[in-house]
């Protein structure tokens, strides 16, 4: 009781916590499965993308979704590092990945079509993962503050890149436009879904809040997205898939904001529950790569360890 | 001619950077899957350069584009060795090496070229050339140097790729006319250095250097193998499609 | 939407002959060398009848190759299933019973249609069918009540694909004002027969028929996998290169 | 010695040996060799056509093609049922062929590298083995022969398919003509090492003369294919890549015919040898199908088994 209350005291001053600090179970539980996640999604998010790595129409797109892609993988890396603090294995959470007990973002589990979604994928996913991560920057425990930093950095620039790659589509031919305006339609929903169910159905977010660990809620952040995006998509000549949006000037305290239609909450949780039409293939194309690589990494162990022991024999 | 020879640098380093990409999210580990792409990209990098260069000597207003999505398996000069397909991970870290090696003295030398924009590549290059000498050297040491099972993959893929080594050293005549143009480094002169460093990791990886191995070549003259067809069939695709169109 | 209705048949087709293509060369035995590409060409006959009447329909000049070679992944309209990549055989021939086992009574249904080029189609392809599904399930038979390596890799054949076979008993819009023409068979009756014959097989194969899977749709409506692209770059590669060539 | 002498009066009496006849050890060695290498042949050779099936770029020039490599699938069954009945089986001579013991035509380690390729494979390469082919319809050993006459009439439709395909594309546009060009300049030399060596270089073309399992001897043979082939490339407007080549009324006792330029016998030597541009790659293809088929050969052959035993059982 008495820890707890000091724990919480430290959490409302604003301090960090820090790997060798004392910390309530549940606060260390949270955090493990929450980084795990995202760090799932950091890797697991690099195959559809991936998947036009070898078609980009020009060599300057293939040079930029190869960096893109390098730096999610990046990401992974941070993040692993900044759950194996907490006491879990990257192997550990490698196994739980692939062996479909851990989850990781379901926007992954919906296919890139044509190149246009590489676009999309830029302006709305990593557009609404920014939404969601700025606030982590400000997360209570530090090495996931520090890891979201440098990540939030670098996704703000991909999420400029997409947008580009859109804007380049809009200004060209007529099918390059009908291939954005399509992936808009695509792409739309399921991102307004990556901000997780209504604040209602949203059973940890108040824990969350208390521990800062979250610091808005669901439905504030996809507020912010959706306000954020429909200019843009206005911008961009493009049509947002939603006939009951619409400008509300009494939302967001009298700022105004955009009300939308509703969303496809049996879609959700379908592919939540491991049912999007890629789920399985990225979690077979995930297992591949990592059995296919298994005597590698065993190669390098076993390297390691005789170059160990040739330098304890030469001492 | 000498817009052809720098073709052939260039096609070397885009169909190996492709061939690296694809091994994008399929890689033994997290770390690989950091280092693979980052060497694609230095190479794509390197491949733009080269054929904007290419293009102004050529001076028909072909631009990066023009030459790698619009020109077919019989246009392109690659040599054999960048097109293999990948293989498993000890398959493409000796290929890797194996160009590295050549490309680090290569690109040395290109540095007093007589042309200022490719002293300008290669200056670039010859520093990221060195890391991939460096990672996929220490890769093929460990793989030669590790478990059983990884040693005999180092050997096939020895056994396999060695044969596409020799085509690095031979110039055709538009290499030979940018060779003596001092525009392009004489590709004979490299062998020495490519065989001391090869020697080197070859030792240390408890590897025999293949003997009396009868060299494929054909590539500088499109005579491509099968592979090659599939992978522009993919790559092309989406541009070919949009002709004309800007991404 | 009479002719869009045709070009559904009419991709599911083409796009399972070109797989079942890929195997050729490949095949585990010399006689599935001869078995996968007679079951291919007989797929791509009809795919061609197909678009043929298709084109007709439609009355805009298109014929087979505008169709095949012209379209892009998201016009495309085949199911999921058949644009599956191989794997392995028993998933290759897993695949090919649940298609062959959906067309065998739907070509019998469309001996009667309403359409007079349709009856033609249907009346050649019910013979051919009919040997792929003898074919096919003899195989899940053997491969079922084989080894136990084979019996593994079957039973991962179907948990990996019977969630794409719902697809083949919905309707699309256009199927919907085909079947109402009485120039298609309605999809949905069509399941009786596929049930009773994927039974029997499975019971004989000793294989339990998956319960309560999730089935995955989207290829009416152009919404596929990430495998179809691939494919149709491939096979589109020579044709969109030389638009307008005649072959 | 009587044996012997009795045998050979049978061969020069054109009589058909027979699986079940007595036969010199030489002549079956022969034959078994001969027609095992011929069998490899037509199952390595659907590699490098197989290599355009996915590409063809029509529908159908697609059939054609499939239907044509089935065919060579169908003449490499013949032609090991054919070597069978002399007491060796499929799979010895499988074993052998991808252990690179068996030898095959050398013509397929070289590759597919335009769609024109497979116009110039019916064509020339078709057109050579037919060549080859037909006088081994008359062979003195009856199941060869037998094979041979069906894979005859099999083969000159694809030769008549393969100049289908060059006589389209010599009368379109430009890259399509230049395609044609360049696979008649590819294809031409190595079709006419197809006779392989010169007789005087062909140790043993008396001995399966005497035998009548050739009939003709390589020069001969290549000469007839010369003759026929270069009015062919004229008809298409195509030139032959031989500038030596040139009319030669007192050739072929007086009726004419061509003669051409000297043939690089260090690059024949090179391929048979094992060091065609390709030779690797066919074996480990047709080496990766036969290992990955394995489990599917031993469950048929369980599944079998079991069958048995319960027909067993059951009477």
């Amino acid at each position: 009781e008495e820890f707890l209350a000091a724990f919480q005291a430290r959490i409302d001053a604003e301090e960090k916590i820090e790997p060798k600090d004392a910390m309530p179970e549940g606060y260390r539980r949270t955090l493990v499965r929450q980084i795990g996640q995202h760090a799932h999604s950091e890797i697991v998010g690099m195959l559809p993308e991936g998947n036009w790595i070898t078609r980009a129409p020009s060599l300057k797109r293939k040079a930029v979704l190869l960096a893109k892609v390098q730096d999610e993988a990046g990401h992974g890396l941070y993040l692993y590092c900044a759950a194996e603090t907490l006491g879990v294995t990257r192997d550990e959470m490698t196994e739980e990945l692939l062996a479909g007990k851990a989850k990781y973002s379901s926007i992954f589990n919906y296919p890139t079509l044509t190149w246009a979604d590489i676009g999309a994928i830029g302006w709305l996913v990593d557009g609404a993962a920014i939404m969601n991560q700025i606030p982590l920057c400000r997360c209570s425990f530090g090495p996931y503050a520090r890891a979201m930093i440098r990540i939030c950095k670098e996704e703000s620039f991909h999420q400029r890149q997409g947008f580009e790659i859109m804007l380049t589509l809009c200004r060209g031919t007529e099918a390059q436009r009908a291939m954005a305006q399509d992936a808009l339609d695509r792409w739309w929903w399921p991102s307004l879904m990556m901000f997780g169910p209504h604040d209602a159905d949203s059973p940890h977010t108040e824990q969350s809040m208390t521990w800062k660990i979250k610091r808005f809620t669901n439905d504030e952040l996809r507020q912010k997205f959706i306000d954020a995006t429909v200019p843009q998509a206005e911008y961009l000549g493009l049509t947002v898939p939603d006939p009951e949006l619409r400008w509300d000037e009494t939302l967001n305290e009298g700022r105004g904001g955009y009300r939308h239609g509703s969303i496809d909450w049996d879609e959700f949780w379908r592919v939540v529950e491991g049912e999007g039409p890629m789920a399985r293939d990225r979690i077979a194309a995930r297992k591949k790569a990592w059995d296919d690589g298994a005597w590698v990494r065993e190669a390098a162990l076993a390297h390691a360890a005789k170059r160990a022991a040739r330098n304890v024999a030469a001492e | 001619m000498v817009h052809e020879a720098l073709l052939e640098v260039a096609d070397d380093c885009l169909v190996l950077g492709h061939r690296l990409s694809e091994w994008c999210g399929h890689a033994p580990m997290l770390e690989e899957d950091l280092a693979l792409p980052n060497m694609a990209l230095d190479l794509i990098g390197a491949a733009r350069g080269l054929y904007a260069r290419a293009g102004e000597i050529e001076g028909r207003g072909r631009g990066e584009d023009d030459f790698a999505y619009f020109r077919g398996e019989r246009e392109y000069r690659n040599c054999l060795l960048v097109e293999r397909p990948n293989g498993d991970f000890a398959a493409t870290m000796l290929r890797q090496l194996y160009f590295a090696a050549f490309m680090e003295p290569y690109w040395r030398a290109a540095m007093s070229s007589a042309d200022e924009a490719l002293r300008g590549i290669a200056g670039k290059a010859v520093k990221e050339v060195a890391y991939h000498v460096r990672h996929a050297g220490e890769w093929v040491i460990r793989l030669g140097d590790g478990t059983e099972e990884s040693a005999a993959r180092l050997a096939r893929a020895v056994d396999a790729l060695h044969r596409y080594t020799g085509e690095l050293f031979e110039s055709s005549l538009a290499a030979r006319a940018a060779e003596a143009a001092g525009v392009l480094p004489v590709r004979a002169e490299i062998y020495a250095d490519w065989d001391r460093l090869i020697g080197t990791v070859f030792a240390e990886a408890r590897l025999t250097l293949p003997d009396g191995v009868h060299m494929q070549s054909g590539g500088r003259a499109g005579l491509h193998g099968e592979d090659l067809g599939h992978l522009l069939a993919e790559m092309q695709s989406v541009a070919r499609v949009h002709r004309g169109a800007v991404w």
